[in-house]
This record gives C-alpha cells, sequence and structure tokens, in this order.
C-alpha cells in the first residue's frame, strides 16, 4: 500500500510528467488556453494512459516476452496506442460533440504523444508488477491532468494582462511552463521514487 | 523472426478489427461541403459574416441559409470559389472600405468638456453625448483601432482614427463599435470622399469645427451629378466618383479629400505609392 | 468657461490612496528588518540590500525605456521586489549574484508579462529560485550573525533548518543543541536570509501594514495557523524526529514569507476565502517540504506553487454574491 | 455602552462633509427668470406635451401627459407663460424635450388641485392620486411611485421601509426635512403603511444624523412606526443594502424587493405622498442641498423643480470660483453637467461643485489585484474581473461574473489605488450585455 502511495506521489508532483520529465509538451502548449479544455484533455490523457498500459503490460508479458522479441517493443507499442487513441477519439466523436470540438486536432496528438509511449516504456523499465503499473499510469496522467490546469488557469490570466506584444502567445506560455517547472522543483527528494 | 512478424502482425489485425468496428459503430454524419468551404474559407474567424467563426459560416453557407457575399476578408474570388463548390450562381460584391467621415482631431474641432475615465469611444459617448461639440464627429479614443482585426486603423497623435485602405478588407467591425457612426463603408474604387459626419447647419459647424462641410452647395454647384446635399451634409455620389475630384479645390472648409493623394495630417499612413491602387478606377 | 469643466463617470470622489502609496508603506514597513540585518550582518548585509534595490529599478528603468514604455519606477515597486529579493538572499552573496537576481526578477519575474500588475509568480522568489538552483553553493553559504561592534567575523556555518535537517538525515532525530535558541532566533541571532533571520522586526514591520490596512489578516493567519497545526501534529507523533511547532515559526523564512512575500497582491487570490484556501495551502506545502523535502526550507516553492495556482482558486472561491442562495450557481 | 449598529457587509466610508449645509434651515428658493421642465424626468417612458408656446399655465397645471404605466405626468412649477416646447440641455447629458416656462410672479395655484379627506379614500384612490400628482422616488433614481405601490396581489409586502439614510457625502437634503418637516413625512408614512398594508415599519437613518433620530423617535413614540438608526457607512441607503441591514434578508439576485416582502422609499418621497393624498398638490418642489468647495455659501435649498442650476447658484452667493466639476446628486453616483444651463429635476437631491484640485485626475495605472474593490463591493462581486472582462469586449464573461447585479455605487472606484474607472467599465459591459440579449431576443 506504502509502496502504491510512494508511487503515485512520485508520479504527480516529484517527477511530475510535464515538469520534471519534460514529456507530452505538446499537448501541454496546445490544449491549455482554456481550463475546461485542459480538463477535457486531462481527462482523454487519464483515459488514454491507464488503458494504454493495460494493454502494453498485456502485450509486454504475453506476447514480447515469450515470444523473445522485446526489441520490437517500441515498435509495437506505437502500433497499440496509436490504434487506441483512434478508437478513443471516435468514441468522443459521437459521444460529445462538444468536448470533441474543443480538444480539436489535439485528440490525434495524443497518439504518437511521448508521454503516453514514455509511460509504457517506463513501466517495462521499471519491472513495475501490473498494479503498480497502473497506479503509475494515474498518478503519471494526473500529474500531467494537475500541470496542464494550472497551467491553462495561468494562460487564462495572461490573456487578461498587458504583455508586451513580441511576447503574446507561445513565447510567455513557454517563459511561464519553465517558471512552473522551477516551482515544481520544490518537490525534489519529497519521495524517492 | 517468424514470430517477430506473426505477432506484431496479429497485434496490428486486432487492432484493425477494432477500429474499422469502431468506425463503423461510431460514425458521425458531416457534410462534405462544409469540410470543403472551411478548406476555402479565409480561416481568420473575424466574425465580420456574423457567425461564429469560419465553421460557423460554413455550416450556414452549406445550409442555404445566406448569400455567398458575407465574408468581406474574402473577397470576390472567394465567392466564385464558393459558387463553384456549392453550385450556385455567383453575385459578386464589389470591394469595399471603411472611411473615417471626419477631419476634426483635437487642434480643428472644439471640445465641450474635458473627458476623464475609460479610453473607449461608446463609454465616452454616454457622459453628455460625448466631448466633441460635434455630434458627429470621430472622437479618436480608439474603440474602432482595438476593434480592427487587421491592425488597418491607427489614431493620430492629435486624436483622430485614420484608416490604411491598403489594409483595410472592410470586415466592417469598426462600423459596429463606432458609437457616432463616424465609419462608413465606400467602395475601394472612389478615393474621393467629404470627410465630415455633422448634420448640423452651417454656422454651428463653422464655430465648432475648422475642417466640417457647412452644407455650402458649391461642390454640386461645381459637379452636380457627383454630389448630393442633404441636410446641411455633402456626401459624393460614388457612382460618379471619377468627376468628384474637381471640386476638391472648390470646397471653402477643404473637407473634401482625395485619398489617393494621401492621408489626412497627422497619420503616419504613407500616401499611397502604389499606382495600381491610387488609381484603381 | 464649459470648456475648462470636466465630465467623467461616477463617483468623483477618491480615497486618495494610490499604488504609490501603498508601495512606499510596504517599503516602510520592511525598513525594521533591514536595521536588524545590518546590525546583524554588517556591511555585506547593506550592500546585498542596496544592490538588490537600486539593480531592480535600474533593470526596470532599462526594461521599459527598450520596450518604450512610460517609466513608471516611481512608483516603488521595483523597489520592494529589490529589498524582498535582499532579504531572501544569504548575507554573503556576492554582488553579481545580487545583481544577476534583480535582473531575473525585474526581467523574466516581471516585464515579460507586461509590468505591475501581470507577473503570475512573486519576481523576487522567481529570482530566488533562480538563483538557489543554478548557483546552489552560493544560496546556500550561510554565516553566523556578528553584532555591529562585537568584533566578530562572519563565520560560515548552517541555518537552524538545515542543522536539523542534516542531523536527522545523517543520526534520524533532531540535534539536541537546536531546541534552546527560540528566543535569540525570534529576535534574529541565527544564521539565514539577509531579512529573515529577525521575526521581530518583521512583525513590528507586518503591524504597520495591518494598521495601514494594506494587509488582511487572512492570508498570514491561514497560512501559520496551517503550519503550526500540522508540524504540531507530527511533533506530537514524534518529537524525536520532528521540531516543534514554535521551532518553525521562528527559524527560516516563515515569518517573512506569511507576511511579505505570501501577502504579495499580484500574485495572490483576490477573495477572501480564496486568501484562506492559498494560505493553507502555502502551509501545507511548507511543512511537507521542510519535513519530507530535498530542500531545508520551503517557503519559497510553497508561495511559488501556489502563486501558480491562484488564477484556478480564483476561479473557484468566486464570492457568493449578493442575494444569490447559498452553494447554488456560484462559488 | 456602544450598541452595535445595523448594517450590511462591505462598503467604504467616505469623507462625509455634510458639515458645510447640515445645519443650514431648509430655505425657499425664489423664483427664477425661466423654468426649464424636461418631460423625462422619471425611469419609463416620458410624457408628452400637452402645452403649446404662448399658452398661459398655472402652478401645478399638467404641461407633461404620461404615456403608459411606468410614466407620470408633468406640472408647471408656476405660474406664466410657455415660452418654448423644445429640445434643452438635460442632466442625462443629452438634450431632450423640455418646457420652458417664464413665470409671471404671481404663482397662483392651478384650480382644478383639490383637497381630500384621506379617510374617505380607498388605496386604490390614493395610488392613483399619488400618480397624478407625479410623484416618483427622490432618492435619485426617480422610479414612478405609484408603480412601486402598486405591487402584484401574490407579493404581499410585509415591511416597509423609510430611507432616511442619506449616505451620499455633501448631501444634507433628506436630513433637513426629516429636521424641519417630521410631520409630513409621519403623514406620508402613515398612508403608505395604509396603502401597502404592512405590519412592520422601519425608518432607517444613519447614526451621523443623531437630531433626525432622536425627534423621529419621539415623534414615534407612540406608533407602530421604528426608528433605527444604521451605522455610517456607504452605501448604506442603496435600497437592496437598506434591506440587508434593517431586516436581514437578502433580495434575490435579479429579483426586486416586493419578492421577499419588502418595499423601500426614501422619506422625502414619503413627504411627496402626503402632499399628493391629502393637499392633492402635485410634485413640483424638493429639498436641494447646494454645497461643495466652490460655493461660497452652501444652502439647503426648496427649489421648484427646473429651475436652471445658474439660478440655485446665485441664491447660494454665487462661485469663489470656477468649479473644475458640476455635479448633479451626490459625489459617489451623480451625474457631472456640461454648463450651469440644465435644469434641477425631480431626482435632482443635491448640486455639488467640485474645484478643480478636487477631481480626482490621475491617470489609469496597472491593476494590482490589491482587493479594495472586492472587499467594498456592498453586491460582493469581483469588480476588477468584470471590469477587465468588459474592457476587452467579452460579455459572456462579464455577464457570467454577474456584471448585471452591479448597483454602480462607485465604492470599487473610490477605494482603487490605481484608480481604474471600474464602475465606468462595468456600466460598459452591462450596456453591453443588454445589447446582446436584446439581439438573441431579437
Amino acid at each position: 500500500m506504502v509502496d502504491l502511495f510512494v508511487i503515485l506521489v512520485s508520479a504527480i508532483f516529484v517527477n511530475n510528467f510535464v515538469l520534471a520529465r519534460f514529456l507530452g509538451i505538446c499537448p501541454f502548449l496546445g490544449v491549455s488556453k482554456k481550463v475546461e479544455t485542459a480538463l477535457g484533455m486531462g481527462m482523454a490523457v487519464t483515459f488514454v494512459m491507464t488503458v494504454a498500459t493495460v494493454v502494453t503490460w498485456f502485450v509486454q508479458y504475453f506476447v514480447l516476452i515469450p515470444f523473445g522479441i522485446e526489441y520490437l517493443q517500441t515498435i509495437a507499442f506505437i502500433l497499440v496506442i496509436a490504434s487506441l487513441v483512434q478508437l478513443v477519439e471516435m468514441v468522443i466523436q459521437k459521444v460529445s460533440p462538444v468536448l470533441y470540438q474543443s480538444l480539436g486536432i489535439f485528440l490525434p496528438l495524443i497518439t504518437t504523444n511521448c508521454a503516453v509511449l514514455g509511460l509504457a516504456v517506463l513501466n517495462i523499465q521499471k519491472d513495475y508488477t501490473f498494479l503498480e503499473g497502473v497506479t503509475f499510469a494515474i498518478g503519471a496522467a494526473l500529474g500531467f491532468t494537475l500541470a496542464l490546469v494550472l497551467f491553462a488557469g495561468l494562460r487564462e490570466r495572461l490573456e487578461l494582462s498587458a504583455v508586451p506584444p513580441s511576447f503574446r502567445g507561445t513565447a510567455i506560455a513557454l517563459i511561464t511552463a519553465g517558471l512552473l517547472s522551477l516551482a515544481f522543483m520544490g518537490f525534489a527528494g519529497l519521495v524517492k521514487g | 523472426m517468424l514470430a517477430a512478424i506473426l505477432s506484431l502482425g496479429c497485434i496490428g489485425l486486432v487492432a484493425a478489427i477494432a477500429l474499422g468496428f469502431a468506425a463503423k459503430k461510431f460514425a458521425v454524419e458531416v457534410d462534405p461541403r462544409e469540410l470543403a468551404v472551411l478548406e476555402v474559407l479565409p480561416g481568420a474567424n473575424c466574425g465580420a459574416c456574423g457567425f461564429p467563426g469560419c465553421a460557423g459560416y460554413a455550416k450556414a453557407l452549406v445550409a442555404g441559409k445566406i448569400d455567398l457575399n458575407q465574408c468581406p476578408p474574402g473577397g470576390a474570388e472567394l465567392v466564385t470559389q464558393l459558387a463553384n463548390i456549392l453550385g450556385v450562381e455567383a453575385s459578386a460584391a464589389a470591394p469595399e472600405v471603411a472611411v473615417v467621415l471626419c477631419q476634426g482631431d483635437n487642434h480643428r474641432a472644439q471640445l465641450k468638456y474635458r473627458y476623464l475615465g475609460l479610453e473607449d469611444c461608446t463609454a465616452a459617448q454616454k457622459i453628455a453625448d460625448g466631448p466633441k461639440s460635434c455630434p458627429g464627429g470621430c472622437l479618436g479614443l480608439g474603440s474602432c483601432q482595438r476593434a480592427c482585426p487587421f491592425n488597418a486603423i491607427e489614431i493620430t497623435p492629435e486624436g483622430l482614427a485614420v484608416i490604411s485602405r491598403e489594409k483595410c478588407t472592410g470586415c466592417r467591425k469598426c462600423i459596429s463599435v463606432c458609437p457616432r457612426q463616424t465609419i462608413r463603408m465606400t467602395p475601394l474604387e472612389s478615393t474621393v470622399h467629404v470627410l465630415c459626419n455633422s448634420h448640423d447647419k452651417g454656422a454651428l459647424v463653422r464655430k465648432y469645427c475648422q475642417i466640417g462641410c457647412i452644407g455650402c452647395h458649391i461642390c454640386q454647384k461645381t459637379v452636380p451629378q457627383a454630389y448630393r446635399v442633404e441636410n446641411f451634409l455633402a456626401e459624393v455620389v460614388y457612382e460618379e466618383h471619377l468627376v468628384a475630384m474637381e471640386a476638391i479645390d472648390k470646397c471653402p472648409t477643404k473637407c473634401i479629400r482625395d485619398f489617393a493623394t494621401g492621408y489626412p495630417d497627422g497619420s503616419s499612413l504613407l500616401p499611397s505609392t502604389d499606382p495600381e491602387k491610387s488609381d484603381a478606377a | 468657461m464649459s470648456q475648462q469643466l470636466y465630465l467623467s463617470s461616477s463617483p468623483h470622489i477618491h480615497s486618495g490612496e494610490t499604488t504609490s502609496d501603498v508601495m512606499r508603506a510596504v517599503l516602510f514597513s520592511l525598513l525594521p528588518a533591514c536595521v536588524v540585518a545590518v546590525y546583524f550582518f554588517g556591511p555585506p548585509a547593506l550592500a546585498v540590500l542596496l544592490i538588490a534595490t537600486l539593480g531592480c529599478m535600474a533593470a526596470e528603468v532599462i526594461c521599459q525605456c527598450l520596450m518604450g514604455q512610460p517609466v513608471s519606477s516611481a512608483d516603488g515597486s521595483a523597489a520592494v521586489t529589490g529589498v524582498l529579493l535582499a532579504f531572501n538572499l544569504p548575507p554573503t552573496s556576492p554582488w553579481w549574484l545580487t545583481l544577476l537576481g534583480a535582473v531575473i526578477a525585474i526581467v523574466i519575474g516581471k516585464q515579460v508579462y507586461g509590468g505591475l500588475g501581470s507577473n503570475p509568480f512573486n519576481p523576487a522568489l522567481v529570482a530566488r529560485v533562480v538563483l538557489l538552483i543554478s548557483f546552489p553553493v552560493h544560496m546556500t553559504t550561510w554565516s553566523l550573525p556578528a553584532p555591529l561592534g562585537s568584533g566578530l567575523d562572519l563565520v560560515t556555518t548552517a541555518t537552524p533548518l538545515g542543522v536539523w535537517k542534516n542531523a536527522v538525515m545523517l543520526t534520524g532525530h533532531a540535534p539536541p543543541e537546536m531546541q534552546a535558541g527560540t528566543l535569540s532566533f525570534f529576535l534574529g541571532d541565527m544564521p539565514g536570509c539577509v531579512g529573515e533571520v529577525s521575526a521581530l522586526a518583521l512583525l513590528l514591520g507586518a503591524a504597520y501594514l495591518f494598521y495601514r490596512r494594506i494587509l488582511t489578516w487572512h492570508i498570514p493567519v491561514a497560512y501559520l495557523g496551517t503550519v503550526v497545526l500540522l508540524s504540531g501534529i507530527f511533533w506530537l507523533v514524534n518529537p524525536e524526529k520532528y521540531p516543534d511547532p514554535v521551532f518553525h515559526l521562528v527559524t527560516g523564512g516563515l515569518i517573512l514569507g506569511a507576511f511579505f512575500m505570501a501577502t504579495d497582491m499580484v500574485t495572490t487570490p483576490v477573495s477572501m476565502t480564496g486568501m484562506l484556501v492559498f494560505g493553507v495551502g502555502c502551509g501545507v506545502l511548507t511543512v511537507m517540504i521542510r519535513l519530507f523535502g530535498g530542500y531545508p526550507e520551503g517557503v519559497s516553492f510553497a508561495i511559488l506553487l501556489m502563486n501558480a495556482a491562484t488564477p484556478l482558486i480564483d476561479r473557484y472561491t468566486r464570492p457568493k454574491a449578493f442575494g444569490m442562495p447559498r452553494g447554488e450557481g456560484w462559488r | 455602552m456602544a450598541i452595535k449598529l445595523k448594517t450590511f457587509c462591505g462598503g467604504i466610508h467616505p469623507p462625509g462633509n455634510k458639515q458645510w449645509s447640515a445645519h443650514k434651515p431648509i430655505e425657499d428658493c425664489p423664483l427664477p427668470e425661466e423654468f426649464i421642465v424636461p418631460l423625462a424626468q422619471h425611469i419609463g417612458a416620458p410624457s408628452t406635451a400637452c402645452v403649446e408656446p404662448g399658452q398661459l399655465v398655472a402652478k401645478g397645471q399638467t404641461i407633461g401627459a404620461p404615456k403608459g404605466f411606468v410614466s407620470v405626468p408633468v406640472h408647471a412649477p408656476t405660474s406664466g407663460e410657455v415660452v418654448a416646447v423644445e429640445p434643452r440641455p438635460h442632466p442625462w447629458g443629452t438634450s431632450l424635450p423640455a418646457v420652458v416656462i417664464r413665470p409671471d410672479g404671481e404663482d397662483r395655484w392651478a384650480e382644478e388641485l383639490e383637497a381630500a379627506d384621506p379617510n374617505d379614500l380607498y388605496p386604490e384612490d390614493m395610488v392613483e392620486r399619488v400618480r397624478l400628482a407625479g410623484v416618483v422616488g427622490m432618492g435619485g433614481a426617480a422610479f414612478p411611485a405609484h408603480v412601486k405601490m402598486s405591487p402584484p396581489p401574490e407579493k404581499k409586502i410585509h415591511t416597509l421601509i423609510f430611507n432616511g439614510v442619506e449616505c451620499e457625502p455633501y448631501l444634507t437634503a433628506d436630513h433637513r426635512l426629516m429636521l424641519e418637516e417630521p410631520e409630513r413625512i409621519l403623514q406620508g408614512i402613515a398612508l403608505l403603511r395604509f396603502i401597502y398594508g404592512a405590519e412592520r415599519v422601519v425608518i432607517g437613518i444613519e447614526a451621523n444624523k443623531p437630531d433626525a433620530i432622536a425627534l423621529l423617535q419621539a415623534e414615534c413614540k407612540d406608533t407602530p412606526v421604528e426608528v433605527i438608526a444604521l451605522e455610517v457607512k456607504y452605501p448604506q441607503g442603496a435600497e437592496k443594502q437598506l434591506i440587508a441591514a434593517v431586516t436581514g434578508t437578502e433580495v434575490p439576485s435579479g429579483g426586486l424587493p416586493m419578492d421577499i416582502g419588502v418595499a423601500v422609499q426614501n422619506v422625502s418621497t414619503a413627504a411627496a405622498v402626503t402632499d399628493a393624498i391629502i393637499y392633492g398638490r402635485p410634485l413640483i418642489e424638493r429639498i436641494c442641498t447646494v454645497t461643495g468647495s466652490a460655493v461660497r455659501e452652501p444652502k439647503n435649498l426648496r427649489i421648484r423643480i427646473g429651475t436652471p442650476l445658474s439660478h440655485l447658484v446665485a441664491v447660494c452667493g454665487g462661485l469663489l470660483e470656477e468649479p473644475g466639476k458640476i455635479i448633479l446628486g451626490g459625489p459617489m453616483m451623480g451625474f457631472t453637467q456640461t454648463s450651469f444651463d440644465v435644469p434641477a429635476v425631480r431626482g435632482s437631491s443635491g448640486l455639488l461643485l467640485l474645484r478643480e484640485e478636487e477631481v480626482v485626475c490621475q491617470a489609469e495605472g496597472p491593476c494590482i489585484r490589491c482587493a479594495r474593490c472586492v472587499q467594498g463591493c456592498p453586491m460582493h462581486l469581483l469588480p476588477t474581473t468584470i471590469a477587465a472582462y468588459a474592457r476587452r469586449n467579452l460579455v459572456a464573461e462579464a455577464a457570467e461574473y454577474r456584471a448585471m447585479d452591479c448597483i454602480e455605487c462607485g465604492c470599487c472606484s473610490y477605494n482603487c489605488p490605481a484608480t481604474i474607472p471600474l464602475v465606468q467599465a462595468i456600466r460598459y459591459g452591462k450596456a453591453a450585455i443588454i445589447a446582446k440579449k436584446r439581439a438573441l431576443t431579437l
């Protein structure tokens, strides 16, 4: 139990996927203009990450290892994740057109998102059990959502402030992301994970 | 090797089946014409059409609810493209630009009081009808400038809005925010305008503005077909703009202006040097 | 005659207190701590204070000139940032470190966001954290206080929090000698950053700000209350390993943080509920980082993290508008 | 022992500046050379002129007929000749139709006005007499009183509050009225109580008028009317804040006081109701405080509606210096005027002349989020956020932050260290919200 908690806290705060591991920067910058959209994206990522972890774990331990083809890990994972995200996209488009519209082109981006692939690979590297892996995935996704929502809040506020023209848009977003990442350094050493 | 190929192939197959199934089960109907229309629209989402963004306009177009010429930034070219996609006859709109019908900046026009507060024309207009004595004159607080999606409007240091004819796309955003209807849409080909918006009697106009139209009819007497005077205010009959310049020198208050020869004083907008554009005719 | 009249929207009278009045009051309230700093750390502390303050003001003027904006250093906000930055640096900081901090605070922390009022993070803390991460050695070299006239040289040592953290890491329990000096810590006789050492001087300044109604009680009370409560629980559970709440209060930058850094108006929520949430958040994060984190001191990081959360807090803690049923649609 | 005075949450404490005129007894203002009686003096449809240039009118004669239910007639302030019916500068800022009357000096009452014994009247008759007399809310908003007095039958009024707060700085008109003519007010209160059938009747007075509180308390000793002293705080006299202070209940957002069974009337409205019901006299005069540092001798004047401001200034000994601002109403919610040519109207509780150096003309600075506007807002809104959205034309966001609940009291702007014109920005946003709603319903 304690182990799982440590994994969770570590993935959310200490080794935050976006702000400490710098994975998934593209949606972090792209889908963080509005808090609502960020929440939607966060939920989509949480879902994808969790499902991807489950599937890749099974692929790893029931397909790749038994057949001795671990060297195909990357390509197999990409294949699985890509088709999975396609599936999610179709479902969302049908079930919630509003959410689909606000997530826009970034849903397909989860397909090739290094955060998801990175998570799957890290899971295997760290020799996590199935339960640990899922916990790690949820933690990572929550961390991603946390960073995304915090950042979206900041950007919404920036919209109302008098940022000099040359810094408007992505420039100031990158600076803010840097400062946010600095603040997250405070969690360093909180738990060894 | 065989195991690798087989297992990857199997994974691929499973994924393909799942996707194929989902494509059937969760298919969403999108009118292909809508996508095609969206493709050709400028994508500025300026809202000039009155719909929320280009996607909204595309939807309305495909539904056949409106005319094809509601997108000023797209211009005539877009109208023909849209007509091709939607299979309708095109009715091209003549290109238009917005013009500020006022030259009464803070030096030339009288102020009735000193205004304190929000830098916004609509807000100032609510306080005793705006600080300018002239009821139609430009307040120069820059509401149109902030509304312009194309940065085509500047406010001169003397407090007058000036619209660049090169940058203006005719989107009408400025018109909707101007509380005094000082900005008008005019045909791009006509460069001559009576730059005044006051319907007050000549004597009153003289009192509060050095450069306002006093309704003296001299322009109309000089070129009868090119000017119309109503309620003490002259107006160019734009169909006859070619001969309208003849009256420019005759105007006693110099409120008729030919933009082909440059912008009002104080504006940093350079005189139009492109011969194509200045004699667009 | 009518041309001389002013017309405007109501109201037509004003409290008379302007932004620069507020900034001046904050500067004034920081004076006692400045005096104590110079008393305990001598000329080096004075140098840090001067370089940081003048550096910030100069950086602001240069920035605004370069960007073609009207120069607004007269409002005093850059000076406040400068003094607060100096308060967050060790008295032994070399001049270039201080100056770099000043430039980071003003340029990255404030001007790129559009100047006063637009920055989401406290500029002084941004600079401190950047320096702490970039120059850990310089930023964690502390010296024993050597009161003016005592003839002592500045001796390199560690802060009480640092000593405690080291002891816990090495031996698993608190160093016995640390529990003794609460009163001298309170007066400022401890190694630490320029402005954080004397809780007494800081409280004096804070009292003045309360008197001027520039501070409200919400953030400091929520912050300190949370720290006392949380550290008290840990202390009761294991007094061997965790220090008592009073130790937490008087050591490190907690008082400075709670009254002067976490209350920076620009980077904190605007509603009362929001301020309470902000304060509690700061408290929790501070205790967590102090007790379990890699850094001995967590105040800066805690405040920066809560700064980041401020827009969200603002969003979800809107006051209940007059005439709205409690807990419906609003909040 | 200090008793905790009733009040509301939020608000500000601007300097009262009432000492200049608080001790000055009400003086009758002599007739000016010319009256300018605007046809629009109340919220609702303006009345239409029913006299012509050249016609002779008597004091109290109807010169403007009401148009619709939310509208009241306009009466001649004195006897004389109608000189013109034309647009004239109006306190609201634009030129609006007005009847210009040159007095003949006789000040002869019209014959059609009849006194009545209130014991013979039904409440409906009383309301009708109030309507015909053109009585409006005299606190400044000038909402037709008869509309307020005819709540729909399902909205039973149980509490009737009389507003003697006068929280606007400088103004002392209501204060003097309460001191000098309490019987007129109390008669009106009795009549209104009868009309509404209210169980509880309260007069709320700010604690800075102890003489008025003592006097009215003594007068109301054996009546069911309570006189309550309220904490000195602006905007204690705003309708919703007054109700909150007296009853402890909040008027629902977007609703009216009648939704919680409360009605509020100004004390001077009560006095006007007495005149209308008992004497049949229309609303042609009111008490107006002429004050400010640019006036030689601040006074409380009983003025006729339609008196030009220049005349009021002359009666008060003229100007000490050219004013920087001419404000009709109080300094917190009054309207600045372009000249002294505009007339005082029914809602004009004061004329305030500020010297040029008193005018707040500091350049606007950036918002430092000090939250003073939030702490001061009596409606518990976030003024800085609403203003920021309104200025960027983010109408939906401004509406979501409840811009429409703003009562424009000015507390936020008063407190703002950056001198941001918050009220003006919010007002702008409100106009945009209304325009958008209208566009959507069309």
